[in-house]
């Protein structure tokens, strides 16, 4: 550690002065918002707590600019510590922030996503009770994403990655009168704690090994310490995976994310979409140069985020829920990010998580304002709605240009960057990758058009009474719609691939070791030639993608009717979500219940009963001692003042 | 000098005569003043031992509150006469020869260690030695946590006092409650 | 020799104070008669004596000549004993009390002379550890009349005594604090030049904290004293005169000296806290060496008329009352007052670069 | 010539029967002014010691000691008493003999 002299020193270095050098400003607004709201929201600020939280937001967005800004100025890498935060003999352990390229990136997606959607939940959470507690628990979750994403160690970020978890969990019980929401926050707490046991064992041997946690050590000793493929290596990044799988909704413990949809929308789009779920995402990339040592980790998370793409996608089939069928679309997504990492294509998953964020967290809320329309907290069944787009046209307008986006049509951002990762998956040899991805981009732009089609076309399916409130949602709900479908159209310019790589440029710097190491196998003959095509091909796939949903949800509405006489089979499983949830239920659930009886029995047969054994045999014993107990209080000072008269006379001789 | 010796003599026997006093009086009134006294004994000595401050801290502590508490309680039970022999009769000479003999062997422990009663000559001691100031200056500096600990202590200790001798809170208040 | 001469000096002084003070002791029982009447539109006593000058001779020769009774269930030890501690510490105090500044008796001696008994470093501690022995008086005397009045008396005054030196002490510590000494000399001297350096006008910082300071002195003073209106242990018409019920004679004039005794000693020490101590309230009036005697006797003279005034005046207060008033009133009070005045002193401080 | 020693012996005096009268006396409240009289005893020798030290600079360690002694005691006889009045509220007596209810 450099300088571990404290919080003085860290801000009166003499070194010449950099906007990044602020970015300590940037958890601090939300947590100021989260420290104001939470002890006066409910008698004081009341309704203003909304805004609040959103200017708070806005000046951590600005300070977040101004430090990206310096970064792409300066291409330096900005590490600081603030005080020495757990310091145990030895072991010294620095709170600081650790600032480069791809902090930044984090930084802009997560302060400005999470500006957006403040505004938007103004609008959306208004008139609900607790007003003022969600805007406690939301700026918490962002100071808690914020340290996630600059903490310079991993115990730093397994604060924030605590932390998110922590407000997940808070904010999907939002509606904690309701036992669905309940069951849905612990369900998604106890899941992710099974991958923090992974992360946190994965973190302790990294220290055993290596000595360190900083990330800056890591990166200078890793290669060193890990020779390429060993096997410490790879069960750290194993272990450390299983925690990514955990908070980024991962075969296997991919079951909480659908269940979280309890919670409000804008927690759905902010938290479940754009921002936390891509902890696992951020963290893998941070921790490239591990992963890049270690070839079959990498080969399993490339292996489990295409098996997960293409499961969640086909689940995503059969739901009837919208917020759902988004769950799973973003689980898909995740694992898209996942296999782009798995090959080795980090600046790819990276820009594929930063295009996700901005369409996904459109479509999130562009449902949020159908719920809205509809009166609902939960969800609605898109079975039940229908034609909105004569009632709502701005939501419609935004939902199609994000839809159309994660559908992976040029020149929208989602085929930008996952044409990148389908190009890298077979520019890499990872054909079946390639393969798998594919389907799922097929998969992708059907059901995302299966649900476009089924609420906004044809003709409205629900009750009277709810047609006559059907409404557009208000400016504040809109304006944000509009942002981010705009970025959503925009937001992949920034790397077109081969015309203009600024993207990948920015953040060569971080994964350039880990490329280094990974080896030459990113070249392949005639390139260009092959990128095009397949760039061709994806969105071949797609567009029949989304010919095949117009064709059985507009045109022919017996097709699917028909399809799930045909193969039952097939059908019932995407419905029933491969039976996943009860295989968890009869296995994991009935396992641990079955432990804990025996643990019982243990306890009340052979613990306890020792015990009690023990107890009666110490009070057979103490019923004698307490003859020397006579109550008077002489006997007792006799006693000490003999003693004393021995000790004297022990002196004396 | 002469006087000093004969100031010691007289308050030294002073506090002795009182402290047996306190253990043979029958009556706990007595036994109560003769405390009294050996505690103004005690105060006189430290005069002489240069700790002004303790000497009026001592009067003010032990004999204005410590003392009158202990006084008031024995008239507010008014245990005029307590029944029988206020000793414990059996024990009495045994417990009695035991302290002696406490007395006896620390009294020759401590002589033996001192050559005889000539011990070390008396240092002289700077002027402002135990007094106020000084002995506040070191309260408020080296000492501030132990003092402000032991005002805790004394606040919780009043604050339970308080509780503990509190009758049945519909009774009317009575007068040990009000003095507390 | 020289040592001689000192001790002779200080004997000497013994004898001029008390003396001096046992007649004012004496003078003052007339003076409260004399001022008594005429608040009641009466003569006092008059007819012993021009203007019944010697009436406290004859006073003091009835007590003298009166017999000495003992209640036969009374403690006969604390019986005598109580009036003595009542007695004792009341002169006692009076020791340390400086009355002026230094005199060499124009000229007569080589080497001024303090103008005050003892001067001791801990002077108002030693003030306040004589009063919490004075409560003992009191209460011995109605424990061991073995009288239920007397008995009464007694709890009530101890109680009483004790919740007001409280307030007491608190009183007086704006005054240390703002000389920052605890020696009486000490403070009276640092009050010269005015009356408008006087505690009382606390020119340190503000003047509230002394003013305040000074009248929670006063008002437990007079408990402190039992005079009315606090004269609860006492009270004629409910406790037959309270503690000293069963006194008579000697013993009983003891008690009464006490309290006159205890009315010019606080008295003296409001002086020499709030009120200037010996000096002048113009610094153009000498009040060097017996000048200052002067105004210090004239001080302490206005504030017994006080005391006499405010018997006049007030009735007595009822028992609860009294506590309530002591213990939700003035401590409060007292302990703001003296937050106050630290406040203030460490303001005046950081102004004035200490 | 007064020494250390002779302020120890009579410390030691007055703790003797301190510990005497805890011993033989029955009333309660007794018992606690023998306590009393015991700490007492430990101030004068530990005032005594601060005077005697051969550096005496730094010795007002002692006097510290003895005013947080005097505190502590008041708080305890103050807790003391209210215990004893509740308890002859109770069981109608202070004697000390009677009161051991918690023997074996």
């Amino acid at each position: 550690m450099e300088n571990g002299q404290g919080i003085i020193t860290a801000f009166s270095t003499a070194e010449p002065f950099r906007w990044v050098g602020l970015v300590w400003l940037v958890p601090l607004f939300p947590a100021a918002a989260t420290l104001l709201n939470g002890l006066l929201g409910r008698k004081v600020i009341r309704y203003r707590t909304g805004q609040l939280a959103t200017v708070a937001m806005l000046g951590a967005l600005i300070v977040s600019l101004l430090c990206i800004w310096d970064i792409a100025r300066t291409g330096q890498p900005y590490n600081v510590d603030y005080f020495i935060w757990i310091g145990v003999g030895d072991f010294q352990l620095p709170f600081g922030f650790y600032v480069d390229q791809l902090t930044a990136v984090m930084l802009f997606v997560v302060s400005f996503v999470g500006t957006v959607i403040f505004l938007y939940a103004i609008g959306y959470m208004h008139g609900h009770p607790g007003y003022w507690r969600f805007f406690t628990y939301m700026p918490l979750f962002a100071v808690m994403m914020f340290l996630l994403v600059l903490g310079n160690s991993l115990p730093v970020l397994f604060v924030g990655w605590e932390g998110v978890g922590l407000c997940s969990y808070l904010l999907i019980g939002y509606f904690f009168d309701r036992d669905y929401a309940a069951q849905a926050g612990r369900k998604a707490f106890i899941v992710n704690r099974i991958g923090d046991f992974g992360f946190l064992l994965g973190m302790l041997l990294l220290y055993w090994t290596l000595g360190s946690v900083r990330f800056t050590d890591i990166v200078e000793h890793a290669p060193d310490i890990y020779p390429a493929g060993s096997v410490m290596i790879t069960v750290i990044t194993l272990l450390l995976f299983l925690g990514a799988t955990g908070k980024s909704a991962q075969i296997p413990l991919f079951v909480w994310l659908p269940d979280a949809m309890a919670g409000p929308t804008p927690v759905s789009a902010l938290i479940h979409a754009a921002t936390m779920v891509t902890a696992g995402v951020y963290m893998i990339a941070r921790l490239n140069l591990l992963y890049s040592l270690a070839p079959i980790s990498l080969l399993v998370v490339g292996t489990v985020g295409a098996l997960t793409a293409l499961m969640a996608a086909t689940i995503a089939f059969t739901q009837r829920e919208a917020k759902r069928i988004l769950a799973y679309s973003t689980i898909s997504q995740l694992g898209y990010m996942f296999l782009a990492l798995g090959v080795g294509a980090f600046d790819a998953g990276i820009f594929h998580l930063m295009t996700h964020a901005f369409f996904k967290a459109c479509l999130f809320l562009s449902a949020g304002s159908v719920l809205h329309a509809f009166h609902e907290d939960r969800d609605v069944d898109i079975f039940q709605a229908g034609g909105l787009r004569r009632y709502m046209p701005m939501t419609r307008l935004a939902f199609l240009v994000s839809a159309v986006a994660i559908a992976g049509i040029p020149p929208f951002a989602g085929f930008f960057s996952k044409d990148e990762i389908l190009f890298e998956a077979f520019a890499g040899g990872y054909i079946l990758f390639w393969g798998i991805g594919l389907t799922a981009a097929f998969c992708t732009a059907f059901y995302m058009f299966r649900l476009y089609s089924l609420l906004f076309s044809g003709e409205f399916r629900g009750t009277e009474h709810q047609r006559r409130h059907l409404h557009e949602c208000p400016f504040i709900m809109w304006f944000p719609l509009v942002i981010l479908a705009l970025l959503s159209l925009v937001g992949g310019w920034v790397n077109i691939p081969g015309l203009f790589p600024k993207f990948h440029a920015f953040l060569r710097p971080v994964f350039a070791e880990a490329h280094e190491l990974a080896g030459p196998h990113r070249e392949l003959a005639g390139a260009r030639i092959w990128e095009i095509s397949l760039a061709l091909l994806s969105v071949l796939v797609a567009l029949t993608g989304i010919f095949a949903a117009r064709l059985c949800y507009v045109q022919l509405p017996k097709l699917p009717h028909w399809f799930a006489e045909t193969f039952p089979s097939l059908f019932i499983a995407s419905l029933h979500k491969y039976w996943i949830d009860e295989a968890y239920q009869a296995t994991v659930v009935k396992g641990f219940y079955s432990a804990c009886r025996l643990a019982q029995w243990c306890d009340n047969r052979i613990i306890v009963a020792g015990l009690n054994a023990f107890a009666a045999l110490i009070r057979h014993l103490s019923e004698i001692g307490t003859q020397l107990q006579t109550g008077y209080v002489r006997h007792y000072a006799l006693a000490i003042v003999i003693g004393v008269v021995f000790l004297l006379i022990g002196m004396l001789l | 000098m002469m006087l000093n010796a004969l100031y010691f003599w007289f308050f030294g026997t002073l506090a002795a005569v009182c402290g047996l006093g306190v253990v043979l009086s029958r009556h706990p009134m007595h036994s109560a003043i003769s405390l009294v006294g050996t505690m103004i004994a005690i105060a006189a000595l430290f005069l002489q031992l240069h700790s002004e401050f303790l000497a009026y801290a001592q009067i003010i502590v032990y004999t204005g509150a410590v003392m009158v508490l202990i006084v008031f309680t024995i008239s507010l039970l008014n245990l005029r006469q307590t029944a029988g022999n206020p000793m414990c009769p059996s024990r009495w000479w045994g417990v009695v020869f035991v302290a002696l003999l406490l007395l006896v062997f620390s009294a020759y422990q401590l002589i033996d260690k001192s050559h005889g009663f000539a011990g070390p000559a008396r240092p002289s001691v700077p002027p402002d030695y135990g007094q106020v100031p000084t002995v506040a200056r070191s309260l408020f500096t080296t000492y501030l946590f132990p003092f402000e600990f032991v005002a805790v202590l004394l606040t919780a200790a009043v604050i339970g006092a308080t509780v503990l001798a509190r009758q049945d809170p519909e009774q009317h208040p009575t007068e040990q409650e009000e003095q507390k | 020799m020289e040592t001689l001469l000192v001790l002779l000096i200080h004997l000497l002084k013994i004898i001029v104070v008390f003396s001096i003070l046992l007649g004012c002791i004496a003078y003052a029982v007339l003076l409260e008669r004399k001022l008594l009447g005429r608040l009641q539109v009466r003569w006092g006593p008059s007819r012993v004596g021009p203007f019944g000058l010697l009436q406290p001779i004859a006073d003091g020769l009835k007590l003298f000549l009166k017999e000495e009774l003992t209640p036969t269930r009374a403690d006969r030890f604390l019986f005598v004993l109580a009036p003595l501690l009542s007695m004792g510490p009341a002169l006692l105090a009076i020791a340390v009390v400086p009355f002026g500044d230094t005199t060499n008796l124009f000229g007569l001696l080589d080497q001024p002379i303090l103008l005050q008994i003892a001067d001791i470093h801990g002077g108002i501690l030693f003030i306040l550890a004589l009063t919490s022995v004075g409560v003992y008086g009191i209460f011995l005397a109605g424990w061991s009349s073995d009288n239920k009045y007397s008995l009464l008396g007694a709890l009530r005054s101890s109680a009483q005594m004790i919740s007001y030196e409280l307030v007491l002490g608190l009183s007086i510590t704006v005054a240390l604090m703002a000389a920052g000494d605890v020696s009486l000399r000490n403070i009276a001297l640092s009050q010269g030049d005015g009356f408008w350096n006087w505690w009382i006008f606390s020119p340190k910082w503000f003047v509230l904290p002394g003013i305040l300071g000074f009248f929670l002195y006063l008002i437990s003073a007079f408990a402190e004293t039992n005079r009315l209106p606090f004269d609860l242990p006492e009270a004629e018409t409910e406790l037959v005169a309270g503690y000293h019920t069963e006194y008579s004679s000697m013993k009983f004039a003891m008690f009464f000296m006490a309290e006159y005794c205890n009315i010019i000693t606080v008295s003296c020490i409001a002086v020499t806290l709030f009120l200037g101590g010996w000096y002048a309230p113009f610094p153009f009036l000498p009040s060097g060496g017996l000048f200052g005697c002067v105004w210090f006797a004239v001080k302490v003279f206005i504030l017994v008329c006080v005391f006499i005034w405010v018997r006049g005046t007030l009735p007595r207060l009822r028992y609860d009352q009294l506590m309530k008033f002591g213990w939700k009133v003035m401590l409060p009070l007292a302990i703001a007052n003296v937050l106050l005045a630290a406040g203030g002193i460490l303001l005046y401080e950081m102004w004035h670069g200490s | 010539m007064i020494t250390l020693s002779h302020y120890l012996f009579l410390s030691m005096i007055l703790f003797a029967l301190g510990v005497t009268g805890l011993m033989v006396r029955r009333n309660a409240i007794i018992l606690l002014m023998s306590v009393e009289l015991m700490l007492n005893a430990a101030n004068l020798a530990v005032v005594a010691f601060a005077r005697f030290r051969p550096a005496p600079a730094s010795a007002d360690n002692g006097m510290v000691l003895v005013f947080m002694v005097m505190a502590v005691a008041a708080a305890e006889v103050a807790i003391g008493l209210a215990i004893l009045l509740n308890l002859y509220r109770q069981r109608r007596t202070v004697n000390a003999d009677e009161l051991n209810v918690l023997k074996g």
